[in-house]
């Protein structure tokens, strides 16, 4: 009983941070409602008898990833506050059009779908030793390629500070 | 969609809803961070959507795949931003119409 | 949270308790601090209210109650009220994770129950602690960019650029312990220090009899690097340089005065707690005597008294070996702070990159070697 | 298993915002004076130093900073699971396949520390 009340909690806390982050004026407000809605998310993988995952979305997104992007914010620091929509009402119009028939096309597919109405069949959370196995005998190649990617980081971001007018100019 | 009993569908329904959220932070916003952090949130219901699978079909592969598309996200976060920092260096603002300036 | 209502107010009763011990060791940390220092500088310290100076703490405490409410003009009035509060949230999420001792087994009318002397067991330990300690960067941020002021602003990047910056060193240096436990659980790794030393190395078993069996022995590179980090981490001297130099006047919380303050203090403190719990769960032991292990405590016990009073006052006896140990610590991260010198900010991110991060790199290695040699 | 961290920090959040509410309301509401409102400062009046970019530099630390954090955060299933592995008979195959992992990651951090771009001044 307690799971429909906790989901029903972390879900309407994760909507409403989220239409918080679009809807906000100030950019560092829409970061940190971001930040509280990742959390929530966190919570709901622990619901879904997923502690490392949530543990790692807490580490990584809004612990990592939103603190840079609370510096990038607080660095650059633009006060001239633009307007924050795009263009005129036409445009409005056909992206508000074009969003709803998406949502009501997504909606439609995930209540017809037969898996919806099926309960979980045991609630065994997979232990990180499950996860560690697979991992590295399914996915290795999968593994190794993320180190690559991740490489981009490091390489990528410096050339950008290296260019002309860049941060850390030459 | 019963209302006493957790099912796949609660969770699939939430990720939708966000996934359209963070859509619409991406079309209609101008500032090029919010649209970047309307793109985490995109990531984000994504995410509960492996991890809903995952639980709802005993099947591994979702948590590990989460891995993954948090491991893309966070490096596509970071180049994104270190693109819009030189774009405010240069342009002292931060409009996606700025990119109209991009040649060649 | 446990099954049925006994249980469940059992369970909230407990996270408070543990809660309010952590608020209220703030100032018993306080007061030994400022007597600390004055025995190191030679000096009384405080010694006119009360016997020792033990109740100065109240009256600061009071004193601070009372400051004037002061808000800066043209800042943010809700990051400015947010930062305090958030500056408590991880201290007190870490150190409710951390087993304080052995777990409580009693079996009344209503069947068997078993009490972890821990706020809750959140399935993956480690990795929960990490996370949640990396949320206090925020409260830095907030307080620096609340409070409107171009020095405190400067203050909270240093101080979240230097806490980041050795939260991977932290990070890394648990790798090694995980390699050697083989969980994330904290009560399984306390278990596994039980005992007297011995270990594998090529095949041959060596069992040292006069130590035990705790993990800085498996880990003792580990154990520098994690103390490090810590310090770093708590913005602790020698690396509280953020909120010590001239120009950053007192760092991110110069506009903050009376309680705000004073919670800014619990929360450093509170993260000072978590490390020095975390540093006694991984490398001394936990709540175990060194060669005497929890069971055989509570057997001879129990031949004195009942078996549920033999395990509640087995688990507070663990209890006070467990504080002991922790209270060791943060009378080291004190004692450091009275004697070691600052470091120059560019000398201490060079050191969290260029050495620590290397360093944390070998003794993954190493260990991993010395693990995959162990058994020959 | 989450409920308890849910209602722990709704208790730690409710015990700051009363120490921050009760803190408002006891302390004494003097005048506002204009001497009060200066930010807080010491030492020589601060000359109006132009705002450097040396405090853009900070998010390159933090850029850096997510990509150590997520290689890190692969090296604890591979540690959890590294005994098991070797109990099996593919330690070797392990070892080989971390060490190829955290080769690219000491690759990014010498690549980091040659191009200059972990400079503080």
């Amino acid at each position: 009983m307690t799971d429909i009340i906790l989901f029903y909690f972390l879900a309407t806390m994760t909507v409403l941070t989220g239409v918080g982050v679009v809807m906000s004026e100030n950019p560092l407000f829409s970061a940190l409602y971001l930040v509280l809605s990742m959390t929530g998310v966190a919570g709901l993988f622990f619901l879904l008898q997923a502690p490392f995952v949530g543990a790692v979305q807490i580490l990584v997104y809004a612990g990592a990833v939103m603190v840079l992007f609370v510096l990038v914010i607080m660095l650059i620091d633009i006060n001239k506050s633009g307007e924050k929509y795009i263009g005129g009402n036409a445009a409005a119009l056909f992206k508000g059009l074009a969003i709803g028939i998406f949502s009501g096309l997504v909606s439609a597919v995930v209540l017809r779908s037969p898996i919806v109405a099926k309960p979980a069949l045991s609630n065994g959370s997979y232990t990180v030793l499950e996860i560690a196995k697979v991992l590295f005998t399914k996915y290795v190649l999968a593994f190794e390629l993320l180190g690559i990617i991740l490489l981009v980081i490091p390489i990528g971001v410096v050339a950008l500070s290296r260019i002309k007018g860049g941060t850390h100019e030459r | 969609m019963s209302v006493d009993v957790l099912t796949a569908g609660h969770y699939l329904i939430l990720s939708a809803i966000l996934f359209c959220l963070g859509l619409t932070g991406v079309l209609l916003r101008r500032n090029i961070i919010v649209m970047l952090m309307s793109i985490e949130l995109m990531l984000n219901a994504v995410n509960l959507a492996f991890v809903t699978f995952s639980y709802f079909n005993q099947n591994i592969d979702g948590q590990i795949m989460v891995l993954f598309v948090m491991a893309v996200a966070a490096a596509e976060a970071a180049v994104g931003l270190a693109i819009a920092v030189s774009l405010y260096k240069k342009f002292k603002d931060l409009n996606i119409s700025l990119f109209e300036h991009l040649r060649g | 949270m446990g099954s049925d209502g006994f249980e469940i107010t059992i369970n909230i009763i407990k996270m408070l308790v543990i809660f309010l011990m952590m608020v209220q060791m703030v100032p018993v940390l306080v007061w030994v601090e400022r007597r600390g220092s004055a025995f190191i500088q030679n000096r009384f310290g405080p010694n006119r209210v009360g016997p020792l100076g033990l109740t100065q703490l109240l009256a600061d405490a009071v004193k601070f109650l009372f400051k004037e409410e002061f808000v800066p003009p043209a800042s943010h009035k809700w990051l400015y009220y947010a930062a305090p509060v958030l500056a408590l949230i991880p201290g007190a999420l870490a150190f409710e994770s951390i087993p304080l001792s052995m777990p409580i087994h009693v079996n009344t009318e209503s069947g068997a129950h078993t009490f972890l002397f821990q706020g809750y067991d959140v399935g993956v330990g480690i990795v929960f602690v990490l996370a949640v300690s990396s949320l206090g960067a925020y409260a830095l941020l907030l307080a620096g960019w609340g409070s409107h002021n171009k020095y405190s602003l400067f203050g909270a990047l240093r101080a979240s650029a230097q806490m980041i910056s050795y939260e991977l060193a932290m990070g890394l240096s648990l790798v090694g312990i995980l390699m050697l436990f083989q969980t994330f659980d904290f009560q399984r790794m306390v278990e596994i220090q039980r005992g007297t030393l011995h270990f594998w190395l090529f095949g041959k078993e060596i069992s040292l009899g006069f130590l035990p069996n705790w993990g800085i022995f498996f880990q003792p590179l580990g154990f520098v690097l994690f103390a490090t980090a810590t310090f770093a981490e708590t913005n602790r001297t020698p690396f509280d340089l953020p909120e010590a130099e001239a120009e950053l006047v007192a760092g991110y919380h110069t506009e903050y005065g009376g309680l705000k303050m004073l919670m800014f203090y619990i929360g450093e403190y509170g993260h000072m707690m978590v490390a020095s719990a975390l540093m006694v769960t991984f490398y001394f032991g936990g709540y175990e005597l060194p060669f005497y292990s929890s069971q055989s405590l509570v057997e001879a016990l129990s031949q004195s008294m009942s078996s549920n009073a033999a395990s509640i006052v087995g688990a507070l006896l663990l209890h006070v070996v467990f504080m002991a140990k922790v209270l060791f610590f943060l009378w080291v991260f004190i004692w450091v702070r009275w004697t070691l010198p600052r470091f120059r900010y560019d000398q201490l991110m060079d050191l969290g990159w260029k050495t620590m991060l290397p360093w944390a790199l070998a003794n993954v290695l190493i260990t991993a070697f010395f693990v995959l040699m162990a058994h020959g | 298993m989450i409920l308890p961290v849910i209602v722990l920090t709704l208790i730690v959040g409710t015990f700051g915002a009363l120490l921050v509410f009760v803190a408002s309301l006891l302390g004494p509401k003097k005048k506002k004076t204009a001497a009060k409102y200066m930010p807080y400062e010491c030492g020589l009046p601060g000359q109006e130093t132009t705002k450097s970019n040396v405090s853009v530099r900070f998010y390159l630390t933090a850029i850096l900073f997510i990509m150590f954090d997520i290689e890190i955060l692969f090296l604890y299933p591979w540690a959890i699971s590294y005994q098991e592995f070797i109990d099996a008979g593919y330690g070797a195959y392990m070892l080989g396949a971390m060490l190829v992992f955290i080769g690219l990651f000491i690759f990014g951090l010498l690549w980091e520390i040659k191009s200059k771009a972990l400079e503080w001044d």
